[in-house]
């Protein structure tokens, strides 16, 4: 007889506190216990406070950085601030981070330049940042592609026995591709210390989670592949740590990868391009409002005195700084050669690359003397 | 007349063709609620019901599987594929499947499904958002290709190519859907498979479609004003079938011929087209058939499209070098000891 | 709370009879109760008894017919005799099926004359049948791609309202690839009456399951799209015709897709062109030998006085029929026209193909006069 | 020397290169164990141990996109598409990642992988074991794409590719498997990039590569017996980068080219390379270059193969018709007014 109750999510999203930052007495808070997740200590929550403060300017700031014309498109992920930035924070020097498109407050947690972070969008060249230094893949647009890189990294970090994890982001829409189901089977087949985090934040772009799947919850698709699964409250960023650091705990110790499910919502629209309003309603943004994860902990550490309003005031002061020297460095055009275009497809041009980049370079030159 | 949009074009036949055959259907990733994020498909879930217009999971192998189960069924799927490079996941469907039914089964089973795939760049898009993707399709037995460059087209080529009993990949160059005409609606084009004469001219045939149809045709304009050169624009419109006829009958009279496409140049379809216009007009020729195409790079970054874009500029240098040498770009190339160095 | 039992397989696999085709007291075989699955009539055993003993007879046929190079290859079902056909036999008038390469032996069962199922593998043309005429998909090589089309047929007929039913057959390794996965969640999402049977035979040619995948069991994939899914032992006849049954029912009664994992073995190697001595062993082949369908529901019957040696003898005769008729046909030269390579890619041909025609065309003359 | 198959050359460049380079890793659907469905990779495994030989779960987009994933951690993944027709699942991983993946990030994260493709057909095989699938990978900049067409150049260019720093399509001619030659190995052949002349001459030049190379050499061969025409042949090994020092040398001294490939000829290789061929040679070609292809169908049944393959009849009456009327084909198209009905 088969007994798969190890690999089942728990019931019901694990969740420490409520929406007024009240740790919740039994029920999933409980269930969260029972099932081994810790509260996290007050340094590592204001660790998590304080990164999804400034993750939150950074992400007001791009936005309004569309705006000036500066980005071409911004996908914000206000609301998901837990989710951006909980995780990342569980990682260790040699693991690698897998983010898409919308990650861009986790690669600011990651420690990466926000200027760089936002390369991509501005447009003056695809991956800003380097992703082997700073062990971060390019933020990835085709969806789920990068799961299946992730998989290969983490069997990688496995053969080389560098103890490294692969922490894999993934939005609820992406999970419906193909490339989702591959990765989850090739990480559970190799054995691979690979994370996979769901954000499911409810909707792919206009189209809601009820048309994207009928699974009682995303989480439920680790069983068919043999892969330990947890559901968590993604606006709850105690749970979302702990959680995620089980999770990682978990893969660095060789048990194989593990797939969470973390509920959030964003709040803003799809991109700035996107018009929101034709698919939900304003009912429906208010309510996850008052679900704010950042509300929601600084309540909590501010009830327990772990917190101060001082403190507020100086991580919001941070952030300003960070938003400030991001604008006046966005500002600023940046520099593009167009004979960067042949550089970097080959280790070495081709012969029919070097024939169009002396045409381009000649009427570059035209067009200077001309 | 009235002044219609390109995208509002493809909306009509969209509508029109729902109105006539109940059989069609259109689905795909926020082609519903939505109306797609091209608007492509705006109302039409509010106009006919979600039965008819729909939204799919996120998945285009999945679309594209599904169309071909729902054209089992006598449906007649309108799928559309978000962007050009978001149609690869669903690769192999079009290529095993899609393209092949017809044949494997000796025309029993018919795939007249319609896949809209919004492509090409020009629209400071970033990375796999303007993907030149129709060589591929091109290259596929049992397809067709069509790609219209005008209002009118966009509404008669759709129409066409829904009531098809083939299997037809119609390509939507984005940088249109904001372009206008002066058009009443409905209204009936040249059929697939045959190539429009957009300007006369008796100089040299600039052959071209889709994206780069505005530049060849301003190109045509300077070429006139500036350099007294009369340049015949021909519009192929229909990739798969490939009209011969007009193409050669065109660069027979003016004797020269430039090809004119966006996407990156190496093995694509300018390459075709150059290749079957020396091949069957060879002693018409006055010079060699030149190509202007996209670079052999992956899509750049916003900042830079513009120097991968072929562009009125590249187009003129290119007729300009319709000269009588044996090496013509040479100019560019540098010389003989340059490429034994690239090597 | 989300109850996931509902959608769960059997803990082990569904069961009425073991091998020496006893009916099994207690264990899978009360479990199969429990769930609902009743043990068949022995009217419809016998059917299935029948089809499986001529299925078995075109199988060994076909495979001599590769020796004798009528065939180019031929991948044989043989040990797969229950899931060839007792599913088929489920099939009602306006039911769609969807095969693979391997499922020759089912298209039998379906009806279809031996001759046009071998028509791929002759290699004088593609499919041999017609798929609209017989509600039957050509059998597909790229493997898992036609469950999306099951899922969509399925959801047409849904929308036709004809109360129809798409059967798809996949191997085991096929539920690796991203279209299953799609399949799955695409059936789910549109509610469409489609039925998936996984023929587990623990290889993906050389490659076993182990190495294939990690789930409990196949049938554990279900739940991740809200799928109810089943296990059921494949070699035992009884229950493959009761579990698709009640498969075919939950789809028709509009309850939505259903996903059966059917544990069995092929005898024979991947193809005639395989060697199996490569990838397993005697001792394994012969354990399963030992649990072959036909023998097992044929002791079932004949204990029961349901069936006798007359009526054993006529159906092994009509076996020899099917066969002598099969090969006396396969061993005539099937007329192949190359001017038909033009005649179905297109509704009405190219003017590239037209060319092409004749050029061929005038080839041919110039080989038949010159 | 010692007799060597194309097959055993490539199973010895594995070998080698699992030998000299400890991130060297093999992986794919059956190449474990069962040493791959053509036994290229056959006893690596036993030899090199599963962890540097490996079966993989079915599933192309998964090995091509972990084959990515390993890259990143500095192994050098050489993974294998069973057939052709089974690399499109692996599509978007190849066009959106494997070319793009360096470009992307300025050369900080390189992919050196290879991606070996069994391809084409002769073999009598079924449905989706013979596509010809060259034409795709060719237009996707950012992939090398090379074909060897001897067993030398089967061991030389595939050590060479895994040593690549850059992605490279290994495209494998299933038809040469069991193919011999006298020949040492280690050998070391030409490098990627360079097309090899094959057999002198000095009328004509047929371009080729892969599993057309025998049917051209031997087509030179009944052309020099039969028709006293001297037929240079030249393979060209690498179809990105492309050798156009060699091929246009080769073409300016004879003055007549053919280009024969086996692909579907429709916006493929041959297209790219007769356009080229055309456009750089113009002055010196005495007739059009011609196109001898594949035909624009699926690839057929066994039994009608032959009529698809181009073959030495075909090449012969192709060399035959480098006329010097405009119309070259036709001979075969039929009059004008038969064109016009095809329409
Ligand atoms: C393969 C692919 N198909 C389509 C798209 C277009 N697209 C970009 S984002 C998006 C929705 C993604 O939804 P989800 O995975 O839930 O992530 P979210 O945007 O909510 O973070 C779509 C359809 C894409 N980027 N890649
Ligand atoms: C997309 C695709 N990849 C690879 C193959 C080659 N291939 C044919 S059968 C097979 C194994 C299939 O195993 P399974 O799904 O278990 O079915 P079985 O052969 O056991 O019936 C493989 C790899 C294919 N046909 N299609
Ligand atoms: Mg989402
Ligand atoms: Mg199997």
């Amino acid at each position: 007889m088969t007994d798969v109750q190890h690999l089942l999510p728990c019931p019901e999203p694990v969740r420490f506190m409520d929406e007024a930052g009240t740790l919740v007495p039994g029920g999933p808070g409980e269930l969260a216990t029972e099932r081994g997740y810790a509260l996290p200590s007050d340094d590592d929550l204001l660790a998590v406070w304080r990164a999804m403060v400034l993750g939150r300017r950074f992400d007001s700031q791009a936005t309004a950085l569309t705006k000036q014309g500066r980005l071409a498109v911004y996908p914000s992920s206000r609301g998901q601030d837990a989710c951006q930035v909980a995780p990342v924070l569980t990682l260790a020097e040699q693991d690698w981070f897998f983010p898409t498109y919308r990650d861009s407050m986790a690669l600011v947690a990651r420690g990466i330049d926000p200027v760089e972070v936002l390369t991509l969008l501005r447009g003056d060249w695809h991956c800003g940042y380097d992703p082997v230094a700073t062990r971060t893949a390019p933020q990835c647009t085709p969806l789920a592609t990068q799961s299946v890189h992730a998989a290969g990294a983490a069997y990688g970090m496995k053969r080389r026995g560098n103890g490294g994890v692969a922490l894999c982001y993934i939005g609820d829409g992406a999970t419906s591709e193909g490339d989702f189901h591959e990765a989850l089977n090739f990480a559970a087949v190799f054995e691979a210390p690979a994370v996979f985090l769901v954000q499911n934040n409810g909707y792919a772009i206009s189209v809601p989670l009820s048309k994207q799947s009928k699974a009682p919850a995303l989480s439920y698709k680790g069983v068919g592949y043999g892969i330990r699964s947890e559901q968590v409250d993604g606006n709850d960023p105690a749970a979302v740590l702990a959680v995620t650091r089980a999770a990682m705990e978990h893969a660095r110790a060789g048990d194989g990868p593990f797939l969470i499910e973390a509920h959030t919502y964003r709040l803003e629209a799809h991109t700035n391009a996107d018009d929101a309003t034709r698919y939900r309603t304003k009912e429906e943004v208010a309510q996850w409002q008052g679900r704010d994860p950042i509300v929601r902990l600084q309540r909590y550490l501010l009830d327990r005195g772990a917190l101060d309003q001082a403190r507020v005031d100086e991580v919001t002061a941070e952030g300003e700084a960070l938003a400030a020297d991001l604008r006046a460095r966005m500002n600023l055009e940046p520099e593009v050669r167009p004979s960067e275009l042949f550089e970097h497809v080959y280790s070495t041009p081709t012969p029919q690359l070097r024939e169009q980049a002396h045409m381009v370079a000649a009427e570059e030159a035209q067009v200077m003397h001309g | 007349m009235s002044t219609t949009t390109f995208a509002q074009a493809l909306n009509r036949a969209l509508r029109d063709s729902l109105t006539d055959d109940p059989d069609v259907v259109v689905l795909g990733e926020d082609v519903g609620t939505l109306g797609g994020v091209f608007r492509i498909t705006d109302g039409l879930t509010r106009d006919f019901g979600e039965e008819r217009c729909f939204d799919t999971p996120l998945a285009e192998a999945g679309i594209a599987g599904f169309a071909v189960g729902m054209a089992m069924q006598g449906f007649r799927p309108v799928i559309e594929m978000q962007f050009d490079a978001f149609g690869f996941p669903a690769f192999e469907q079009v290529v095993s499947h899609i393209a092949k039914m017809r044949n494997r089964t000796r025309g029993r089973l018919t795939l007249p499904l319609v896949i809209r795939v919004p492509y090409a760049g020009g629209i400071g898009g970033v990375e796999h958002h303007c993907d030149s993707s129709e060589g591929y399709y091109a290259h596929t037995p049992g397809l067709h290709v069509v790609t219209p460059g005008t209002p009118a087209d966009a509404y008669s080529l759709l129409r066409e190519a829904i009531a098809s009993p083939d299997p037809v990949v119609f390509m939507e160059p984005k940088v249109l859907y904001w372009s206008k005409a002066e058009l009443d609606l409905p209204a009936t084009t040249a059929p697939i498979g045959t190539a429009e004469v957009r300007r006369e001219g008796s100089d040299v045939t600039l052959l071209t479609y889709g994206p780069q149809l505005p530049t060849a045709l301003k190109a045509a304009e300077v070429a006139a004003a500036e350099e007294d050169w009369d340049v015949e624009v021909v519009d192929l419109r229909s990739i798969v079938p490939f009209d011969d006829e007009t193409v050669m009958a065109s660069v027979r009279k003016t004797g020269r011929c430039v090809v004119l496409a966006e996407a990156q140049g190496f093995a694509g379809v300018a390459g075709e087209v150059a290749a079957r216009v020396s091949e069957r007009c060879f002693h018409s020729l006055a010079a060699p058939v030149l190509r202007v195409s996209g670079l052999d790079i992956p899509y750049p970054p916003p900042k830079l499209e513009h120097s991968h874009l072929p562009g009125v500029d590249r187009v003129l240098d290119t007729i300009g070098r319709l000269q009588w040498d044996d090496e013509p770009d040479l100019t560019y190339a540098g010389g003989p000891g340059d490429r034994a160095e690239a090597r």
